[in-house]
């Protein structure tokens, strides 16, 4: 049994490395700053923030979310002061906590994204760059990006060029396809570091009040437990076919076992977003959950976790702990 | 401008294991008195409480807020808080039916408070519903501090209108208003408003209650040139800023529109500046 | 105010009338018989059958099912008797009830539709055919047939053709696409009288005792109040670019306020199908709250409010009932 | 072969509101008692429950089956019912944490029971883990007709026995075997098995237990030429007949494979046709 002190929790994207496999998820802890008090940022593997457009954007219309069973819907329309004030304000301030940080961007043209990324290029401090691919494509119909393997092959491409090859790019996949894998393929000949997997479903809740649909921006994202299975599913088929892609899963994940699930499935590392609504302290929780949930099943380090639901069904496959008594719940 | 004093946000709020001490059937609301230890000292009227609803399987997600009537302390469990829950939807009536003894997963105190004067002046407190919860912890402190503090309650009808005989020794003079005549006088809280204010006897509105109800008092003071904080209410997920689902749309310093967070930027918001016509409407 | 006795509540697909538009989700309510000693079946709009195939096929292996937030995964794998046995079988007894029929059939391959068609064509007392094109098409490699608007089409022209005018064609489509509006269309224009909205969401879920897939096909459908907001976009984009076909709703329904909203989005049927599982009352008593919904909201007839929700937005446009008390919940 | 009664299957079930009247610890299990009225009368043993768990806004959407342990008659509630409910995840342990009064939504009764032979037998009754619930009420049963029944319980450990005194009344002889030897004998409810029917002198094996339990004793049932009826534990989704999740590879009376629904063609099912070997794996 290998022990807290011993155990390797490290995950690493493109060149860089993070000592612990736990992420915000992009939207879900907006810079960081409201997060703090509940738990010192520097111990998380990174602060993922939350998606900034070139432009201040003042986002969509209130009601801004529904509660559907076990998820919610939300649609913010990316709500952001642009990237100069994020630059100035949010970037130095985070520096200051000693957390790592992964600037998440998104864009309405694919020039936007590589006008993005020429800004953050020189930035010090950066760890990674997440691009958030499931943002209507204004050129295209408003045809969101990462629904269409052309656009998101375009938008990488053009992140890849414009920030040179230190910064981690993390292309971030919609479920909303008819195959996921396509696009993490595209993406990842593109220049893509890793892939984070999943974004929101796209959802839709009516007001039976009012008869209309509730939301102000009509349709929203779905998140939270509730997608789970979409989630597992989605990061299962791509490390299938892209084993030695880092992913950062994410989905309904509120609990260590969650996060194991993800591992198991093939993430190297895994985000929380929801579940830190319902309590401000959930990523923290995760992260001791889960690596206590790998020491105990006789894991030395993380890495030697990802993927393990793959391993082929024979009798000499290593078989950890399957009598152990942990709850499935 | 009156002088304000406003409290630093959410800097005490930790998320707590309470008690629910006893909870108590009052007209169409609960009463539910809950122990919060050493957090009690830090909550200031205006401010509030997200809960976790439905127990440990729950489908429900998301807290639910709920704004401090009444802070007090007990020997024997330290600190408590009072809420003032309508049974509205499946997380409400959850809590509803808590027992005295069952264990509530809470975040306290969250959001901004009421803006308390530091020179004794002459305040008006109007609420909406269960909107008049906070309204008796903030009279308490007025009066503290040698305030005049008038009160104005409303609702649709009686059983909805919360006002109970502790509270009312705070106020000095109290008015119903039911739209159905069921209690006090019939109409709106507004109907008298204009009269009241317009002769200069109030220096500052304090409100809460329904959206509509307060973008109507903030018109009224607008134009009579009277200090108006309201306490507002827009759907919250995270109920602690990360989430940006709470916005109000305000002017900001320097003229424009901004969209600030009601639940950390708020629940207390200077009536003045919030753009009531864009509430809910696209914005360029 | 309208009541119980003038309310219109039937609804038409294709040529065929239902008097209610309940019915029970293909999969969830096998041929009907476990179910008709909770309640008589010719009380709700139609029994669908579970999809049947050409010949007898014993299904996945066990564990079949996973509970998920708010939802469950399903790997039955098509398990059934065979098109004869069924006919010979299911469709008498079903008739004994005086329940109206909706077959659900499944194939493998373009012509497997057709044959099963061809088989149904004289059978008396069926009242419409539900194609489950939600099946891996073993001539493509196994890419399931509603996932690619070529072979949907195939498979429903297939149909038409072989069945002949009289029996309505519904065809049921996935939501795992990238636009559902796309198939819906190809299937339409290719002889589809309505649409069943929607299969299940590819999931998966591993058991983190074995730290394998826990279901034994893997891979399992994701239904329950879970993919709700899903199930509700969907019927909402297809009603909006399709209005005249009727859409079969379905995802998650277990009140008559959730049947409300498929109904308001665009809907002119309901089925009700993991909700059987938890209550096996569950369709009937959906049936009897939307009915009192609809009336209390002051409709004459379902048909008024099919699509309520896609009116314009305008101060003249009618506001049913936006001040009643009924719970979101 | 021995004459064995199949009772129809389903035919009473119902689903009714129960009132759970007590509901006690009993090693590491919770013993339950729900009041069920007229339906009892139709509970045979073998016969299971299938509850919803979790409250009003529950996540867990499918409900949770249980063998009827026992079923009896208590002048101030009618019919009752007892579960030993192990806890195990979410849905059980919210059922184990049900206080007398509460109130649950039950589908009962549902499945197969055991046959109960139509002339005295020598039976041989073998439980694993809470596996033993429904064997003390089939005891009684086989007593009520004459029957000899010698019962062997097995588990990992002591407090994953279930053997209630007033059970083991309608017993001939007991014995207990637990993997770490902290009651009874050390070692599993097989070992014995061999000897216990190799001279002819059991009629008839019924066992409740984990699925690799039943499949041993099947083997050796097979072997020795004994009947034997096992309640079989798969999960099921609807508990009712409608979903085909819980189904059990069977030999057909065509010989062929068929795959049965362990719900409503069982629990209780005939050892000798189930295709142990074939449990969980892809089929042809
Ligand atoms: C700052 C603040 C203070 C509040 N104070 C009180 C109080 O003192 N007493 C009281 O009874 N209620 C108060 N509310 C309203 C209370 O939060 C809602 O009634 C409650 O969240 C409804 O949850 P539900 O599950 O019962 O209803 P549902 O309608 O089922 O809830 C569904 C979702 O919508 C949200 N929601 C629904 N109604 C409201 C609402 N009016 N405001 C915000 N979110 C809503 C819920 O939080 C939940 O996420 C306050 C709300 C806010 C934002
Ligand atoms: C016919 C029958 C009789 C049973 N009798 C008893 C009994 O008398 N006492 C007792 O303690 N338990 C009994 N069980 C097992 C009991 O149903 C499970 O322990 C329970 O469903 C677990 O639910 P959970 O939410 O606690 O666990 P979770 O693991 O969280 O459940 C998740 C899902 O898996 C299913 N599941 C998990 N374990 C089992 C299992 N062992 N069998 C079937 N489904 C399972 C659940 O129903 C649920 O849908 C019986 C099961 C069956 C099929
Ligand atoms: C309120 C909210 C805002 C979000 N904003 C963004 C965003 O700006 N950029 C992005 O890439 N994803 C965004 N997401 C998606 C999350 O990062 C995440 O992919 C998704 O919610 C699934 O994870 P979860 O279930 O843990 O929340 C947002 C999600 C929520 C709930
Ligand atoms: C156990 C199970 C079996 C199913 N089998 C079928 C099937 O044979 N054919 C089909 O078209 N859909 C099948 N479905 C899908 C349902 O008909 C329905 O489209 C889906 O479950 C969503 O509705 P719900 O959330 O109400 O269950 C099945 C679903 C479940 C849960
Ligand atoms: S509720 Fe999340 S930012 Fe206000
Ligand atoms: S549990 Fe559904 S068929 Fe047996």
């Amino acid at each position: 049994m290998h022990n807290a002190s011993t155990f390797d929790f490290s995950t690493k994207i493109g060149h860089t490395w993070f000592p612990t496999p736990l992420f915000t998820a992009s939207g879900c802890a907006s810079s960081g700053k409201e997060l703090a008090q509940f738990f010192p940022l520097s111990e998380i593997g990174a602060v993922v923030t939350k998606s900034i457009a070139l432009k201040p954007r003042l986002g969509r219309p209130t009601p801004r979310m529904a509660e559907t069973p076990s998820g919610m819907l939300n649609s913010i329309g990316l709500q952001g002061p642009g990237i100069d004030a994020f630059l100035a304000d949010d970037i130095p301030w985070l520096m200051t906590q000693n957390a790592r940080i992964v600037v998440s961007i998104s864009g309405e043209t694919v020039d936007e994204y590589s006008i993005l990324a020429r800004r953050l290029r020189s930035v010090p401090g950066i760890s990674a760059v997440e691009v958030n691919i499931s943002c209507p494509n204004v050129e295209n119909r408003g045809l969101v990006f990462a629904c269409d393997p052309v656009s998101s092959r375009a938008v990488i491409e053009g992140v890849r060029r414009t920030i040179g090859g230190d910064i981690p790019i993390i292309a971030k996949l919609s479920p909303d396809v008819t195959d996921i894998t396509e696009i993490a393929r595209e993406v990842v000949s593109a220049g893509a570091d890793g892939l984070s997997l999943i974004n929101t479903l796209l959802g839709m809740v009516i007001n039976t009040q009012t008869m209309r649909p509730h939301l102000g921006g009509k349709t929203g994202g779905l998140s939270g437990p509730a997608i789970r299975p979409v989630a597992v599913r989605a990061v299962y088929q791509v490390h299938q076919v892209l084993p030695k892609i880092p992913i950062i899963g994410m989905g309904g994940i509120r609990s260590g076992r969650d996060a194991f699930e993800f591992i198991l499935a093939g993430a190297s590392g895994v985000s929380v977003g929801t579940a830190i609504f319902g309590n401000p302290r959930a990523i923290m929780d995760v992260q001791n959950e889960l690596k206590e949930i790998l020491i105990s099943r006789g894991f030395a380090s993380l890495s030697e976790a990802v993927g393990y639901a793959h391993r082929e069904d024979s009798t000499g496959a290593l078989q950890r702990g399957a009598d152990s008594e942990e709850s499935e719940g | 401008m009156v002088g304000l004093n406003m409290s630093p946000i959410n800097r005490h709020a930790r998320q707590i294991e309470a008690v629910v001490l006893s909870n108590k059937r009052v007209g169409q609301y609960h009463q539910i008195m809950i122990s919060v230890h050493d957090l009690a000292q830090h909550a200031r009227p205006g401010n509030f409480v997200a809960i976790a609803v439905g127990g440990d399987s729950s489908a429900l997600i998301l807290r639910r807020a709920f704004a401090i009537s009444r802070v007090s302390h007990r020997a024997d469990y330290g600190g408590t808080m009072e809420l003032i829950v309508a049974p509205h939807g499946a997380g409400s009536r959850w809590l509803c039916s808590q027992m005295d003894g069952a264990s509530l997963d809470v975040v306290v105190p969250l959001g901004t408070a009421f803006g308390i004067p530091t020179t004794p002046v002459r305040a008006l407190l109007i609420g909406g519903g269960y909107g008049s919860a906070p309204l008796f912890g903030l009279a308490e402190v007025l009066k503290g501090r040698g305030c005049r503090v008038d009160m104005i309650l409303g609702a649709s009808t009686s059983g909805k209108i919360y006002a109970p005989q502790e509270g009312k020794r705070s106020v000095t003079s109290l008015n119903i208003y039911t739209e159905d005549g069921s209690a006090g006088a019939t109409g709106k809280v507004t109907d008298p408003l204009r009269e009241m204010i317009a002769d200069g006897s109030v220096d500052v509105i304090y409100s809460c209650g329904p959206m509509g109800m307060l973008a109507a008092i903030s018109k009224i003071a607008v134009e009579a040139n009277v200090v108006h904080q309201c306490a507002v209410e827009e759907s919250m997920a995270c109920g602690i800023g990360v989430c940006m689902t709470c916005i109000i749309p305000m002017r900001t310093d320097s003229g424009e529109v901004g969209m600030m967070r009601s639940c950390i930027e708020g629940p207390v918001m200077d009536g003045e500046k919030v753009q009531w016509n864009l509430v809910g409407k696209p914005h360029a």
